[in-house]
């Protein structure tokens, strides 16, 4: 890894105040971000990220390439979950394997902020290592497939219960619910909804929006990256219950998930910052969307496995070391 | 004042609405819903961290005539075994108004 | 009413994201922002706009228009519930027509301040098109007397209680704790308050807080139109307990009462912005100080109505169609 | 430990200083006050939206010698009667301290 | 439905995890905390101002096999004790599932 | 005092939002800004400050004068807490006594945050008006000092309780969980980490998050008061407990403190800046970090004594009056 791109990493503001979070966390500080800050501050970070890519979606021009990109993100996001559902099999049940495959084939949204903050914090000269506004609606539409798949392969191979007097519950999965989650869940709605009002509001709108939606943006990430650093680490003692093989997938799906993100965005020869971008949505693993959507269709699934791999190694992972790291590759393979 | 049966019920913000449509049903005349609690279970501690809203608990309280209590039970009790959760029965008297 | 005024209007961005939340709602999605966001979302609103007007009016040459406007004002949200009580009587008891007369003759503060946003939008070349600050003191003198006056129509018209060992409701109103809620309830001490701190603070003062209480404005209003969207449309189900004739009241009183509102301007000789503005108060009615006063005044009022008529019919349509259609309206008058 | 009344009081929170005024004239020692609830009730849901923050509903509750009860009942009566709500009346012992 | 005992404790919420360890040792099962209240009690009233978050004011809420209460309610004693709060043990029924 | 002086800071908006919120509670408006906003103002204003403090330490040249200032800060943090206590001795109980010593050896974050934008606001041509960002540490130094000293003498002072069974509870403080809280409270946490992280930043770090941590802090800053004016005024009432030793002593430390403060700040030769928030250091009292650590270390302790006179006497009295008093009195001294 290009250790200069670590270091700049590394010295963001925001990564700086997760690295904060963490310390306060790790040595028991009672430092806490309480309900609903970490929700507002979610919500406006969405909503400007959406903005923001509608507005540069309109201003750049459509072509069979943005097609293509937003076609393999959809690709990337169902097919993780099939391969990453079999492989986990051999150590899990059937609940709990499909809500860790759903939770690495959909994303995280904060990796992939974090990602476009280090990205412009490069300064590059070369154009290509701005990302396009269509990298916000691949993410977009990669929240929710995984979901779907998630949830189809636990009712496939789940086996009957044979506790007589209780009907089984995959039988019972109510999928009109399952849908509205999926890809009506509040995450998704403000991504999505903030994507369309950019593209709708035009140049105007966007000046009379931006003092709030877009200067103060990297502030409001450095805030949230401190509540996310005392969150990621107060579940770090939840970590042992996870035992080693989940945390091998933890920390190894991360790059292997991204390399095929880069393989992907090299055989459509897009730019560095597109390709970054796809390798951190593909590398990356939800913890907001997709356990919403377990609780209701895979209840039996323990959140104490999918939600601290997620939240409390492959985040942190990925937004410290896996961002230079998936650079350095990339500016390996396009130079 | 007049007996009643207390009922409270713990249960994930998420599926709160399964709870009350089964008290709507059983026609009780009413409920009340405390949120922003988190707890500890057979299932694990549902951290109240918040990343994920998916792990607000809540608690529904419901004040009802003993005859509908045993209706309640009956219903409330599947919607537990699925989606986890505790629900308590106790006496206590209402005062008329 | 002129389409491009309409268009206009419904591509402002706190529209759009209004549109955003009723969507959600409407499909169902979980998206909420809870308590106290709204509240805070709220207090920052009637702040900055309370600042700016304060400012505002310092800039400009008191004079005898503004304190008739002012007196307009007044009159208009005094005399409003006198006679929508009388015309509810014929559907409502005395209670709910009361607190249903309060509501309309109040305002709603964001209505008002997406209107002013939407004349800002227009850049519209002619001054007049840009209120005066004293509109914000008209809005602040327009939030309480309905309130005084819905209390008192209660009062008279109540029949006492046929139950023996109850004592009539009416007569223990505690006119000390009533006026409080009236006039010093919270949205009427901040809209108040900072007003005359923006008096007080001068141009040094306000270039000091603008970059918080000025430049993020427009985006904050986004947000909470987000938040009212999701609001409003989640009480459209409540609509049914309301009935046809109290339907056409909240769709029909809205443009009578701006009607009003813009007669009143016509006669005073003001410009189109502070008629807009003037109309915009007449044909809003209140959700947040009137509903509160009424919890404790008259009690036995169903907020099932109020509520339900004021968010989820009247103030979507004021936003949507009222404030273009009230400018359609005046700019024929004026023009 | 000794035997006390569990009295709860579900009231809007516009409202809870009357219950709490109620109280602390008895004498009871104490209360807890439970906020940011929601409910459904003979009027109607609350619906907690907080667009306007008088919906909010809160719960008070007081542990209290049995002796004094009756006359906390009484006085909670007329301010049920009046507002709304709930009042409920249950036995518990206090872990002495 | 089997009979359990129902043990709310009222404590600051900075002193929370020193009950919830209580109950853990117990080998209760479970626990629920409601956050945010606000109280009155002997060392006078806790103001929700919350300009410091020093006084939040957390309830606990336990339903326990009844042949564990007893240990759990000694335990609890010097904590009270030491700390303030109230301590309250009460019957109520448990809905399998 | 410098009647100029106090005109001036009592017009600044910051404190003429305070006094809204005090105006607001006496006549019993309801209005309140619910938790967790008061948490999240006072996050953003520490991580603010705390964040500016580092930027500014870096660009200024690091010397032996700061060292002695820091050394001085520490200095009156550890001392004041001792003659307090032996002076409190005198009305109240070990318990009280030594936890009010500690409250007013320890600071309040806002009293300094207003008196450094009072100074912002005075435009002064010297540049000696001009605070170092090395204040910014002084302050972080300062905060938990008199927490152990306090604690040291609740322990030394306190007799064995006559009660047979109780264990002394002073034998049984838990001395981590005590440092923690003084050293690691959330408070001390987000200021020190801030300072630090603005030190690693760079000019481009801290550009990139100024206009969310800078621009508005103004703002920010009269919203928070507006809720200290809310809290404060409400305490108001409690204050007959106290009795008028306790009040004296709330009223006359203060200025007290703070002259030891200026003295130090003369004798070490800085300007007036640096002398206005040394001494406001030295004469304001905490309301955060000492009350939560004195809920675990000295739990028979009334925090109705210790919080109430530091928040509903000295920090208004502070604000308000004390700022232009202490700034005469070094203007005279220096001039
Ligand atoms: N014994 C108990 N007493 C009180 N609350 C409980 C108990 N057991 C579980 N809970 C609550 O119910 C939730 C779900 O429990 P479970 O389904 O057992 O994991 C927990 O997070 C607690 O909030
Ligand atoms: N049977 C009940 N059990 C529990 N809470 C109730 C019950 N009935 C009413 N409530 C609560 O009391 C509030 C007011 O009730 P009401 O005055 O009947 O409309 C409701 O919003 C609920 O929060
Ligand atoms: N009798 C009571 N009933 C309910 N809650 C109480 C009672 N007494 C005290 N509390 C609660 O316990 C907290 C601490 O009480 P204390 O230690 O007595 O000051 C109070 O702030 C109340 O929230
Ligand atoms: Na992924
Ligand atoms: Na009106
Ligand atoms: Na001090």
């Amino acid at each position: 890894m290009d250790v200069t791109l670590l270091m700049d990493n590394l010295r963001t503001p925001a990564i700086l105040f997760f690295g904060l979070g963490v310390l306060a966390a790790v040595l028991k500080s009672d430092l806490t971000l309480p309900q609903p800050i970490p929700r507002l501050l979610s919500i406006y970070l969405l909503m400007a990220i959406g903005l923001h890519g509608g507005v540069e979606l309109v201003r750049s021009e459509p072509g069979l390439r943005v097609a293509l990109i937003l076609l393999a993100a959809v690709g990337l996001a169902a097919a993780i979950p099939v391969w990453s559902f079999f492989l986990l099999r051999w150590r899990l049940g059937v609940a709990d394997a499909a809500a860790v495959a759903a939770t690495y084939g959909s994303i995280s949204a904060v990796t992939f902020i974090t990602a476009d903050n280090f990205l412009d914090s490069l300064n590059h000269p070369d154009p290509a290592y701005q990302p396009g506004g269509y990298m916000v609606a691949a993410m977009a539409l990669m929240e929710s497939p995984a979901i779907v798949v998630g949830v189809l392969l636990a009712r496939f191979f789940s086996t009957p219960t044979t506790d007589g007097d209780t009907p089984p519950t995959r039988q019972r999965t109510d999928w009109g619910e399952l849908m509205r989650e999926a890809f009506l869940n509040g995450a998704v709605v403000v991504l999505v909804g903030s994507l369309v009002v950019g593209m709708l509001i035009g140049e105007a709108g966007w000046e009379s929006v931006a003092p709030f939606a877009y200067d103060p943006f990297k502030g409001v990430l450095c805030l949230f990256l401190l509540d996310m650093g005392l969150v990621a680490a107060r579940r770090l003692g939840d970590l042992k219950r996870c035992g080693p093989a989940l945390l091998g997938f933890a920390v190894l799906s991360a790059p292997a998930h991204a390399a095929l993100g880069i393989a992907a965005a090299w055989l459509l020869g897009v730019g560095p910052g597109d390709a970054l971008l796809l390798a951190v949505l593909a590398g990356s693993a939800s913890y907001i969307a997709v356990p919403a959507a377990m609780r209701l269709a895979v209840p039996d699934a323990n959140p104490g496995l999918y939600v601290t791999m997620s939240l409390a190694v492959t985040f942190p992972l990925n937004i410290t070391a896996g961002i230079p790291l998936y650079l350095t590759a990339i500016e390996w393979l396009w130079g | 004042m007049r007996d009643v049966k207390r009922i409270e019920v713990v249960v994930d913000a998420v599926h709160v609405e399964r709870v009350t449509a089964v008290l709507r049903d059983a026609g009780v005349g009413g409920f009340t819903v405390f949120r922003g609690a988190w707890g500890e279970g057979d299932r694990g501690p549902r951290r109240p961290d918040g990343v994920s809203g998916a792990f607000e608990t809540c608690v529904v309280l419901c004040a009802c005539d003993p005859a509908k209590a045993d209706a309640v039970t009956e219903a409330l009790r599947p919607i537990l075994k699925r989606y986890g959760g505790v629900g308590l029965v106790g006496d206590a008297r209402w005062i008329d108004h």
